[in-house]
C-alpha cells in the first residue's frame, strides 16, 4: 500500500538514490515512443550496477544502458532501433553470453504486470500456443484450465518489478499523471511496480489535473517520486511535445555498434541533463516540436 | 499502365486483404503495412477499424518516419494503452488484418524473431517478437510481407518458433476458438496462400514476369503449384497517384528494399526532406 | 465480431426490434446514476417479455421493469431506491416466487463480464470468501488454484448478455461513445455483449469525438445501434447534463408499493418519450440541470 | 461544549478511523460515510484518496442528496468505471477505509444484505451486497455503522452470509494476502472492536450517557466488556461547525435516523431546499 500523501517532487539528481543497484526496473515507453530517457541517462551518470531492465518494446533506452553496463539481466518481448536496425550492444552483451535475459512474449509480459497490478498471482489467457519460449520459462508461462469448460490456457505468472519509471506529459506533486499520446505499457507497469517514479514534460498545479481529469491515466496514489525533466523522452518522442530526434538516433546507431559507443557513453556520464538538452537540442527543440505540428492526416475517409 | 516498383505493388496486394471487418492493431510504425492500411482506407475499405500505437479508430495518415506517429493521434477517436488494446481487440476476437514480417518464416506459418543460432548463446540475437507470438494467430487473416523472397528468409523449418499461426484450416480455427481465416504471405515475388492444416501453401499468383519456378526455387518450404499460376493485380494508376502524392510522398516504403550504404544515404535524404519541411514552419 | 462500418443510427422507437422476447439484456448505470431509462421505457412500451435482466447495482429501472411484467429472470448484486427504501416491485415479485432471480456478488458480475469481454471462459481473483453466495451458484462460481503458487482463488464464469444498452454522454454515427461523469459498468457490460445499443444525450459529428478522444470510453468497433435520447438516463442522472430528479423518484416510490403502479406502468406505455419528457420535464429540465451547476466542492484541502 | 445529536458524534467517530493512507472507495451517496470522510479531509486527513461514484481523487464535497454526484467530479483528479476501481483498487490491496452498514450483522464481522427468511423464498429480498462481499475483507479497516443499535440488526449469526471479513487477527490477514486491520462497529450507543479471530467484539467506548449494560443487553453476539469502558470522544465545536455549516448543512446525515412518516417528511424538505438553491441560479 502506498501513501497518496505529501509533496513528491524531486530533482532528476535524486533518481539514483531512489534505484538500488541490482533491482528490478520496468522502463516504460515502447517502440520510440516515450521512453524514460532523461532517467535512463542519469541512472547512467549514477553509475547504477545490475539493473534487471523490464521492457516491452525497447529501443535506445535498452541499448544505451546495456552499451553502459548498467544491466544484470533483461527482460523483454522486444528490443529493436527499427529503421536504424537492430539494437547493437543488447545483441552484443546477449551474444557474447555477459548479459542474461529472458525472452517473454509481448502479452505474456503486459498480462504478467496486470496480474500483479490486481493483486492476483497469475492472470489466465489464450497464450502463444505453438511457441517455443514458454517452455524455456517454465517459472513465467504454465498450463492451466477452465473450471467450468475445461480449455486449456495459458497462465503466466505475475510480475512485479521492484520500481517502475515512466514519463509523463505533466504531473502534479501528489503524482497524479496525465498522458495525451503514446502511454504504452506505463500504467500497467506503474500499477505492477513496488515503488513508481514519474518523469514528466511539465509539473503543474492540481487545478490543470482537475481540469482533464479524463487523462489521468495513473493516480497519485501510486506514485514515489515526481520528477520535472523537460524533454525527457528525448531522443524518443513525447506526443504531442515533440516527435522522435531522427537525427541524433541515427547519430547513436551509427556509434553504437563501435568502439565510438564508450566516449558515447563518458560524454553522457560526465555531463548533467542540463548540458544534454543544451547540447542536443539548442537550435533543434522547436523543430522536433514542429514536426509535430506538421505531421498529417489524410481526407478522403471517414467521411 | 504507369510504370511501377515492386513494393508498391506488394502495398496493393496487402491492401486487397484489408476490408472493414474487425480492428487492426498496427503498432509500431512499418512502412508497408501501414501505407497498405492507409491505401484501404483511402479506396474500398474507408471505415476499416485501425489502431497506431495508442491511436484508436484512425484517421488515414500521411507517413513519415518522424510523423507517422504524431498523425495517428490526430484524428483518432479514442486512446487506449497496450493492455487494453491486448484485451480489447487481439484476446476478445476483434483482430481484422495482422501484417507481420520476421526473419525467419515456414511453412506451418511459424515466424523467428528470436534467434539465429542457439537460443541462449546466439549467433544473432534478433529483436524478438513483441506481440506477435500470440497475436499471429488471434487474427483473422496473417499477412507476413518479404521484400526479398529467398530461402534463407522463407525456410523449411524455423530455428526457433517465435509464434505461429497454430491453427490454419477453418474448422480447426474455430474449434480453437479463433477467427477462421488464411496466412498470406506477399512478397517481392509471388503470393502463397495456405489455409488448411495438413496442405502446404499454394502459389496463388506470380508477380508480372516471375517465373513460378523461380519462387519454389527461392523458398525452402514445399509449394502447391497449380497447372496455371495467376499473375498478381499491378497497382492502377489510381493507387500509385494515392500512394506517390498523398501517402508516401517521402517514398517510406521504398526503404525496406534497399540495403547496405544505399540503404543509409536513403534514409538520411527522406530525413532531410522531412526536417526541412517542419524547420519551415519556425524559421 | 463486429462491423466498425456504417451508420448505426436507429430511433429509440426501433428499440424493441433490436431486442427480442426471452433475450439477456445488460442495463448500464449504477445507483441512482445514468441508468438508460428511456431504453427501459421503449421495452416496455414495446410489450417486451421474459427479458433476464442484468444490472450491477440497479435502481429505478429493475423496479420498473419488474412492475411493468418484462422480466422473465433477474441477475444483479443490488437493487435499491436507496432514500427512497428497498424496490418494491422487485421485492414483490422475488418475495412471491414470480421472478426467478440471481444474487452476484459485485465484483463477482464485473469480473465475469471482464472475461467474456476479453476473450476468457473464467478469470480467477480473490473472491467472496466465506460469503454464501458461490456455492449457491457452482456453475458461476468455482475454486482454481494458482499453478504457480497454489493459492487458492476464486474463478467466476465468464457472463455474456445478449444485448447491453448503456447511456452514453454523446456518440457519433460510427457508434464511438463518451462519458465525462459515471459510467459505472457501461463499458465492460457492452465490451462482453454480443450486441450493444448505446442511447446518449446527444450524436454529434466524429470531429467532435476526435477533440475529446480520452473521454471515449466505447470505441464505434463494438456499437450495433445508437440512438439519440435526451434525458435519457431521467430520473436518474447523467453527469454532467442534470442530477437525479429526486422528485419523480420520490413519486415513483410512492406508487411502486400499491396498485397505482398499474396506472403509472400503463401511463408509460401510452405515452411516446417526446410526450414523457414533456409531461415530466417542462417547466423543470432547467432545474435538474442546475443542480448540477450548484454542486459545491469545499475549500480547504487538497491545497 | 456544543449541543450535538448522536449521527453526529457518530460521524466525528468514523472520521476518526480516516488516514491519508490507501484509498476508499466511496460508491453511492451514503450520508453518514460521505460526512465522515469530508470531515477528516478537512481536519486530520486533507490527503485521504477518495472516490465516490467514478470520481477519483475528489476534493471534499458539501452533501445533498441530489448534489454529492456532481459534486464528486468537480474536484476530481482522474475518472475510472467500476472494473478499473476494482483492480485498482479493492483487489490490489490499496483499499482504506470501507464503511458499510447492512440489515445484519454479527459477531463474526459477517453482514446480511441478502434475504431475510429463506433464501429462494423470502420473507423480505434485502437489496444485495454490491461489492461488499468481496471488499469488507480486501480494505485495511472495516466499519460497520448502525443508526440504531438493536439484537435484531447485532445478531448472534446473520441468517444469511452475503460478505465477511473473513480473517480478523493481523497475522492471520497477512498470512491470506490482506492487510491487517480490525473491524470498529460505530452505533447510536457504542463503538465495538474486533481484531482477532477467536475473540468477540469488545466494547471500545460508549457513548455519553450510556451503560455499558445497555450494549450488551442489545447487542445479539457476546462481547468483551472491559471493567473501565471509555466514553467516546464527543465531538469538537470546530467539527461541529463544520459539519453543520459546510459539509452537510441541508442535513443528510440526520435522514437515516428518522423512521416512518418523519422521515418522509424530512426527507422532502431537504429536497425543497435543494431545489429551491438550483431554481434560484435559473429563474
Amino acid at each position: 500500500m502506498t501513501s497518496p500523501s505529501a509533496d513528491k517532487v524531486v530533482p532528476l539528481q535524486a533518481l539514483g538514490g531512489l534505484v538500488p543497484d541490482g533491482a528490478s526496473v520496468a522502463f516504460g515507453g515502447g517502440w520510440f515512443a516515450n521512453h524514460p530517457m532523461a532517467a535512463v541517462r542519469q541512472l547512467i551518470r549514477a553509475g547504477r550496477k545490475d539493473l534487471h531492465a523490464i521492457t516491452v518494446v525497447g529501443s535506445v533506452d535498452m541499448d544505451l544502458l546495456a552499451a553502459a553496463d548498467v544491466l544484470g539481466h533483461l527482460s523483454f518481448s522486444m528490443v529493436t532501433l527499427e529503421a536504424f536496425g537492430l539494437a547493437p550492444n543488447v545483441r552484443r552483451t546477449i551474444e557474447s553470453g555477459t548479459l542474461p535475459f529472458t525472452e517473454y512474449t509481448g502479452l505474456g509480459m503486459l498480462i504478467g504486470l496486470e496480474a500483479q497490478g490486481r493483486g492476483m498471482p497469475f492472470l489466465p489467457y489464450r497464450g502463444p500456443f505453438g511457441s517455443d519460449l514458454p517452455a524455456r520459462y517454465p517459472e513465467i508461462y504454465a498450463t492451466t484450465n477452465c473450471p467450468f469448460t475445461g480449455e486449456e490456457l495459458t497462465a503466466v505468472r505475475a510480475l512485479q518489478p521492484d520500481v517502475a519509471i515512466v514519463h509523463a506529459l505533466r504531473c502534479d506533486a501528489e503524482g497524479n499523471a496525465q498522458w495525451d499520446g503514446t502511454s504504452g505499457p506505463d500504467v500497467d507497469m506503474a500499477k505492477a511496480a513496488k515503488r513508481v517514479i514519474v518523469t514528466c514534460e511539465e509539473i503543474v498545479d492540481r487545478p490543470v489535473i482537475v481540469e482533464n481529469p479524463h487523462m489521468t491515466k495513473l493516480p497519485g496514489y501510486y506514485v514515489h517520486a515526481v520528477i520535472e525533466a523537460p524533454f525527457g523522452a528525448h531522443p524518443t518522442s513525447h506526443i504531442p511535445r515533440y516527435a522522435m530526434d531522427a537525427w541524433q538516433l541515427m547519430d547513436y546507431a551509427g556509434q553504437a555498434g563501435t568502439d565510438a559507443i564508450t566516449d558515447y557513453v563518458a560524454r553522457i556520464r560526465s555531463e548533467s541533463e542540463d548540458d544534454y538538452r543544451a547540447r542536443v537540442l539548442t537550435g533543434r527543440g522547436d523543430v522536433l516540436a514542429a514536426l509535430v505540428d506538421v505531421a498529417e492526416t489524410l481526407e478522403g475517409a471517414n467521411l | 499502365m504507369t510504370a511501377y516498383d515492386v513494393h508498391e505493388l506488394m502495398v496493393t496486394r496487402v491492401a486487397a486483404e484489408v476490408d472493414e471487418d474487425g480492428v487492426t492493431v498496427m503498432g509500431s510504425f512499418t512502412p508497408l503495412a501501414y501505407a497498405s492500411y492507409m491505401l484501404a482506407k483511402l479506396t474500398h475499405a474507408p471505415r476499416a477499424y485501425l489502431a497506431g500505437f495508442d491511436a484508436v479508430g484512425m484517421s488515414p495518415i500521411q507517413l513519415s518516419f518522424t510523423g507517422a506517429e504524431a498523425a495517428a493521434y490526430k484524428g483518432a477517436v479514442c486512446r487506449w494503452g497496450m493492455l487494453t488494446e491486448i484485451n480489447s481487440i487481439h484476446l476478445s476476437n476483434h483482430g481484422g488484418v495482422e501484417a507481420v514480417s520476421s526473419a525467419q518464416f515456414d511453412g506451418d506459418g511459424a515466424i523467428n524473431l528470436s534467434t539465429i543460432g542457439p537460443f541462449d548463446k546466439p549467433k544473432v540475437r534478433l529483436p524478438g517478437g513483441a506481440g506477435a507470438a500470440e497475436v499471429i494467430k488471434m487474427y483473422r487473416k496473417m499477412i507476413a510481407y518479404f521484400g526479398n523472397h529467398s530461402s534463407r528468409t522463407l525456410v523449411d523449418k524455423v530455428e526457433f518458433v517465435t509464434g505461429t499461426r497454430w491453427k490454419v484450416g477453418a474448422e480447426s480455427r474455430r474449434q480453437a476458438g479463433l477467427q477462421p481465416g488464411p496466412i498470406i504471405v506477399v512478397t517481392n515475388l509471388a503470393v502463397l496462400v495456405k489455409d488448411e492444416d495438413d496442405q502446404p501453401f499454394r502459389i496463388e499468383s506470380v508477380h508480372p514476369g516471375v517465373d513460378p519456378q523461380v519462387v519454389v526455387d527461392n523458398t525452402g518450404f514445399a509449394l502447391d503449384v497449380p497447372s496455371d499460376v495467376p499473375v498478381t493485380a499491378e497497382p492502377t494508376a489510381k493507387q500509385l497517384e494515392l500512394l506517390r502524392t498523398k501517402i508516401d510522398p517521402f517514398g517510406t516504403v521504398k526503404f525496406d528494399f534497399l540495403s547496405g550504404k544505399e540503404r543509409l544515404q536513403y534514409l538520411e535524404s527522406i530525413l532531410d526532406a522531412e526536417w526541412k519541411r517542419a524547420e519551415a514552419t519556425v524559421r
